[in-house]
């Protein structure tokens, strides 16, 4: 066991801190639901500018690529998108009021589960509906 | 990156793999007293503080209930009536001349603090709140009084963290988890004196060695001789013992203050200050059975009574709970208010700890070992004697540690926190006053050679005993025989046991061999200075026949001004470590100073 | 073992530049959010839940938004504070994340130029196009209906 | 005497099983987990049942504690996956049918087994000027004076033990260590609050940096972690407005 001790101050191999997931609660989950729909949206974002800007190219350009947003495939991704967005929007309310409104502290965690109920109402009025348009051109 | 925290580390010398550094003033602990010496100490000198703990990790900051002054601020109260509450409350055993300094620079003491930054609970008038607490009384006994400034239960939190936040403020030097494990005597023209401490680093295994010109040790008290107790599991005495290792004399050792609410079975403290806002003790039947034995304050008498209250209540079979061996502390009638708002700690300790809840239900207590009141021997300077009179310049002790004596037989409640301000501050002051004068002792050759030939031997020794379980037998058998309650024969028991003790602890191994925070190697080391110091504890105790404040003899009830008005003197004669403590511990005694107040009967 | 450098390896705050990035950049991630709800859901609302959502949407409907000034300005402003907005989201989470300060640096330039292209594109797009644009005639009927006939 | 123990709530021992992180500097590369049985109250703490297995199974088993009863700070360490002091985590309040894991804070230098080095933490403390800068001198002999109202203010941020639980569950400063920290960020409330302090906007300005407090994501893990129970979150979000707003 006596080995001769490292000297303190060299770089030891770096085991990853790491060991368990940390059990965070609501307030680190949202966060890391925000920072993944942040990104998410951000990168969709990039790709729909560019798509948009199509239509300064050609119609037809721009209907091509278009068109491909209303394939089943696309339109689950888009029901994605939406909840992402939803999510991110709802979320980053809570945060201003965390941050600006004295009892949002007091709150978040009520707050976070308003989020949440807020998003399946919305969810659940854009879901069916954005499905049967998508799939109804199918049967077009 | 190694501990010291400051950055302005000198540059230190490394000879042989130990480390030397060189410093006007070294503090050995930084709890209240180290930290308040180094804030008098830190702007006039270069000052080292050594410490086991990181700073605010010292018990002071488990200190719940306040400090005493005689602020007047609500109403009215004089630093004599505190004087005489601290001589009366320790048995009239107290230094009166220390025990006067003590009451009058409580009130600078007080203002230092807040004015440093301690965010004390405040009256109406937006000045520092007051409240009432064991053995303060108006006008000589008359009726309790309200001089315990207060933050909360968390006043030595407060105090540890604003003396640390002054540290930094002062950029004062600290090495952090550094054990110091022995002072260097070098002998100069035939004398020997101090001229350093070593010390070994937890992190690294260094040895360290600091040379100084005045040393002050604030290492804190050693309620862990003790199993029940509200103390830290680091508070194993250390710089006393190796203090009484180095040949200083121990005084009034058998004085072990044991605190009536202990949540029972746990022993973590819940403060006096819940009695102070009207908390109440009660019997199985739930009678308020001090009024019987304290008429006049009741509750509020002071702590070595109303332990001693408890246990007899016990004892007598009026115990509550299923083995009838507790008392309650009924805070029911304060309401939710008052004990969220003045007392959330305990009531939380309350709730974590026992799972009672403070507010609806009586709190199972009964008492812990808590304080000592002896310890190294000091003047009012704080500096270190070496017999009744005699000063070792250069060597300074303050706080638990050391034994002024303003606590006498039996401390009061409040009085320590004050102790390690007013006393902890002197410390600071005259150690650098030594300090600008004098020159280093030199060191002798190697001086970290008992420390390193100790280590060693421990870290190979192939014994078969554990550490831990020999200490589990000395706090047992120290609950049972030297307790609140002690006689002859369960004293000279517990001598037995130490006695066993001692080879067992020659015979020990320990399980970790490493270098770098080997813990396991540490306790082996303070088990050394618990035996040591269990063992002073129960000789003094023997010697004392008498019952006086914290030390009651069954076999000797009454008080005996006649024989024992004295402070016992311990002294170790010959190897500390040897089988019988009459081989190597010779008691002799010193005079008490008196001034205003002759020993008086002591009744509340 | 993890081996983080100790806090502000720098003993000094890094920022002594005037303008306070990190405070301004915190507020405007606030504001921009709460006008980027409304756009963003007007804009949601408009192409997928009206009419016939998604498929609604072709050369001819969007060609009729732009045509009035109001969707202009506002698929505009959603343009540049959304991307602004991401890019700086983006530039967090490189701040959090990136194991050296070049990959930090390099990877902060990707985001700034990314939303910066196509901020200008974007806004060059809404300002410049025209919605009746010369096309083959076969491809005329996608135009919007209220193209004068060519 | 004072033997009360246990029998408050007289249950009998049972056996746990205890999976901690270890890692000895002076034989292991790397950290490794290591199970233990031992056998445990339900009142006791994991505080206790770490020291039945140091000083029972295993005297190599190291990590730091002093006052046993959540004061000094010592023992932060994550059980079960969260932050907590383990003397003050009561076996009972665990689902004791799984094996229970614990390991050391996360985002500090991993010393030995539970044992984290400190220094950084205590860097960012030191650097918030945690202590009372005021330019009037009250009047000699003197306290200053605060009213009750003012004194609440601050009230519950001065009950940091800087035990670190706050600061190392904070996924921000996991990532990127030179984030100030909810603790010392806490610290420096405690002061820019006390209305004797005057150098607010010193502490302020320092926090409103890079590394300051606009790198709280408000994930609320420092709030949950604090076993003192301190409102962390809310304590940064008032600084945050400070900064915006002026004290006040
Ligand atoms: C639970 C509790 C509640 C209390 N409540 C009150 C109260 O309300 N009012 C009151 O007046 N008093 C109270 N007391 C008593 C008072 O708190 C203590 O007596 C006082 O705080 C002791 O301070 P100190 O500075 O002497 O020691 P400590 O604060 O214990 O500090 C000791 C220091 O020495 C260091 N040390 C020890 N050994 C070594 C070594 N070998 N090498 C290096 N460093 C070492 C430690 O690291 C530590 O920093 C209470 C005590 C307890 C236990
Ligand atoms: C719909 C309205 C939106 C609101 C209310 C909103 C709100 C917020 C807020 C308040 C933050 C700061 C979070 C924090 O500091 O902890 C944030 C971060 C972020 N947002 Fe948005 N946002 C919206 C839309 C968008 C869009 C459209 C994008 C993509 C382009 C986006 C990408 C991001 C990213 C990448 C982050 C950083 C995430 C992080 O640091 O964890 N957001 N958002
Ligand atoms: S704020 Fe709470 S969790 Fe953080 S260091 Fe202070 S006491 Fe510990
Ligand atoms: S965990 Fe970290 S992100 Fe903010 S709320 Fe606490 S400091
Ligand atoms: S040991 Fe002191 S906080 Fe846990």
């Amino acid at each position: 066991m006596s080995v001769a001790p490292a000297p303190r101050s060299a770089k030891k191999k770096s085991a990853r801190p790491g060991g368990t997931l940390y059990r965070g609660n609501t307030g680190m989950w949202s966060w890391v639901l925000h920072r993944i729909t942040g990104v998410a949206i951000f990168f969709f974002l990039l790709v729909h500018i560019l798509d948009t800007a199509l239509i300064r190219v050609s119609p037809e350009a721009y209907n091509a690529v278009i068109g491909t947003y209303k394939n089943p495939i696309m339109g689950l991704g888009e029901v994605g998108l939406v909840g992402a967005i939803i999510f991110h929007a709802l979320n980053g309310l809570r945060i201003i009021l965390i941050d600006f409104w004295g009892k949002g502290v007091k709150y978040q965690r009520l707050m976070f589960w308003i989020v949440v109920g807020v998003w399946v109402v919305l969810m659940a009025g854009f879901v069916p509906r954005h499905l049967i348009n998508v799939f109804s051109e199918v049967g077009n | 990156m190694t501990s010291p925290s400051s950055s302005a580390h000198e540059e230190t010398k490394v000879i042989d793999g130990v480390h030397y550094h060189q410093y006007d003033v070294v503090i050995v602990g930084a709890g209240g007293a180290g930290m308040r010496a180094a804030i008098e100490a830190g702007p006039h000198a270069r000052v080292g503080v050594i410490s086991k703990l990181y700073p605010t990790r010292s018990h002071t900051g488990a200190a719940q209930g306040g400090m005493a002054a005689a602020l007047a601020n609500v109403e009215e109260d004089s630093w004599e009536w505190h004087t005489f509450d601290t001589v009366k409350g320790g048995d009239y055993l107290v230094d009166q001349d220390a025990a006067e300094i003590l009451a009058k620079e409580a009130i600078d003491a007080v203002i230092d603090l807040e004015n440093m930054g301690l965010p004390f609970n405040r009256t109406p008038e937006g000045k520092i709140d007051q409240r009432r607490f064991g053995g303060h009384t108006r006008d000589h006994g008359k009726a309790p009084v309200r001089r315990s400034c207060y933050a909360a239960d968390r006043t030595g939190h407060m105090i540890l963290q604003t003396l640390f936040q002054n540290c930094v403020k002062l950029g004062i030097e600290f090495y952090n988890e550094y054990y110091v494990l022995d002072l260097v005597m070098t002998e100069v023209d035939g004398v020997k004196r101090p001229s350093a401490v070593v010390a070994y680093e937890l992190a690294t295994g260094d040895l360290h060695v600091f040379q100084a010109k005045s040393i002050i040790f604030a290492t804190g008290g050693f309620g862990k001789i003790y199993k029940t107790t509200s103390n830290a599991h680091t508070l194993t005495g250390d710089g006393v013992g190796i203090l009484w290792r180095k040949g200083i004399p121990l005084e009034d050792m058998e004085f072990f203050q044991f605190h009536p609410t202990g949540l029972a079975g746990l022993g973590i403290l819940l403060t006096e200050g819940a009695r102070g806002e009207g908390a109440i003790l009660r019997n199985a039947s739930g009678e308020r059975f001090m009024e019987r034995y304290a008429p006049t304050i009741k509750d509020l008498a002071p702590r070595d009574i109303v332990a001693r209250c408890m246990v007899q209540e016990v004892q007598e079979g009026r115990g509550a709970g299923p083995n009838k061996d507790y008392v309650y502390l009924d805070c029911t009638h304060l309401g939710a208010e008052v004990l969220e708002t003045k007392l959330p700690d305990i009531t939380e300790f309350a709730r974590t700890y026992l799972g009672v809840d403070p507010v609806v239900e009586p709190v199972p207590v009964m008492p812990t070992a808590h304080y000592a009141m002896g310890g190294i021997p000091t003047n009012i300077k704080a500096e270190v004697l070496s017999n009744n009179d005699t000063v070792i310049p250069g060597l300074y002790a303050a706080g638990e540690c050391a034994c002024v004596s303003v606590h006498g037989s039996n401390r009061l409640g409040t009085n320590s926190l004050l102790d390690i301000n007013v006393f902890g501050k002197r410390a600071g002051r005259y150690s650098v006053e030594y300090a600008k004068t004098a020159e280093f002792v030199p060191l002798p050759q190697d001086p970290a050679g008992p420390v390193r030939d100790m280590i060693e031997s421990i870290r190979n020794a192939g014994g078969t005993e554990r550490v831990s379980a020999l200490r589990k037998e000395l706090q047992e058998e120290m609950d049972r025989g030297a307790q609140v309650f002690r006689t002859d024969e369960s004293l000279g028991q517990v001598t037995d046991t130490i006695t066993k003790l001692r080879e067992g602890y020659k015979n020990i191994s320990i399980h970790d061999k490493g270098k770098r925070f080997n813990t396991d190697l540490l306790e082996a080391v303070e088990l050394g200075f618990l035996l040591d110091l269990a063992e002073v504890v129960v000789y003094s105790a023997r010697n004392r026949k008498e019952s006086r404040g914290g030390h009651m003899r069954d076999d000797y009830p009454l008080r005996n001004d006649e024989d024992y008005m004295v402070h016992t003197m311990a002294y170790l004669t010959g190897d500390a470590s040897s089988e019988h403590a009459g081989d190597h511990i010779k008691l002799d005694w010193k005079p008490v100073v008196i001034t205003n107040y002759q020993p008086m009967e002591r009744k509340y | 073992m993890s081996t983080i450098e100790a806090p502000r390896s720098s003993p000094t705050p890094a920022r002594r530049s005037g303008v306070n990035w990190e405070k301004w950049g915190w507020i405007y991630m606030r504001a921009s959010g709460v006008v980027l709800v409304v756009l963003i859901f007007g804009h949601l609302f408009i192409n997928l839940m009206v009419g016939d959502g998604v498929k609604a949407i072709d050369f001819a409907f969007v060609a009729g938004k732009y045509a009035t000034p109001f969707w202009q300005v506002w698929d505009l402003l959603m343009l540049w504070l959304a991307l602004i907005h991401g890019a700086n989201g983006m530039r967090t989470l490189v701040n959090d994340y990136a194991s050296s300060p070049r990959l930090g640096g390099v990877l902060k330039g990707a985001i700034f130029a990314s939303a910066a292209i196509l901020i200008i594109l974007g806004t060059l797009v809404i300002f410049t196009f025209d919605p009746c644009p010369a096309v083959p005639a076969d491809q005329f009927s996608l135009l919007p209906s209220f193209c004068p006939p060519q | 005497m004072a033997a009360a123990t246990q029998t408050l709530t007289a249950a009998d021992a049972f056996t746990i099983t205890l999976i901690i992180r270890r890692f000895l500097p002076d034989v292991d590369d790397e950290a490794r987990w290591e199970s233990f049985d031992v056998s445990v109250y339900s009142t006791d703490r994991i505080l206790d049942a770490l020291h039945k297995i140091k000083w029972e199974q295993d005297g190599t088993l190291s990590f730091r504690r002093s006052c046993a009863h959540g004061i000094c700070g010592s023992d932060a360490m994550r059980i079960n996956g969260r932050n907590r002091l383990a003397c003050k985590t009561l076996i009972k309040d665990l689902d004791i049918t799984q094996p229970i894991y614990v390991e050391a804070i996360k985002g500090l230098p991993l010393e030995k087994d539970l044992i984290v080095d400190m220094e950084p933490f205590f860097e960012a403390f030191r650097a918030v000027k945690p202590f009372l800068i005021a330019n009037s001198t009250p009047e000699a002999g003197k306290e200053r004076t605060q009213s009750v109202a003012q004194r609440a203010i601050f009230d519950d941020t001065t009950k940091c033990i800087l035990c670190a639980a706050c600061t190392t569950s904070c996924p921000v400063f996991w990532t990127d260590g030179q984030y100030f920290g909810p603790a010392a960020i806490v610290n420096a409330h405690r002061f820019i609050f006390d209305s004797r302090d005057d150098a607010a906007d010193v502490r302020l300005d320092i926090l409103n940096d890079k590394e300051g407090v606009w790198r709280c994501r408000t994930t609320f893990n420092c709030t949950e972690a604090c076993p003192r129970g301190i409102e962390v979150t809310k304590a940064i979000a008032e600084v945050k407005q400070a900064v915006l707003r002026g004290k006040r």
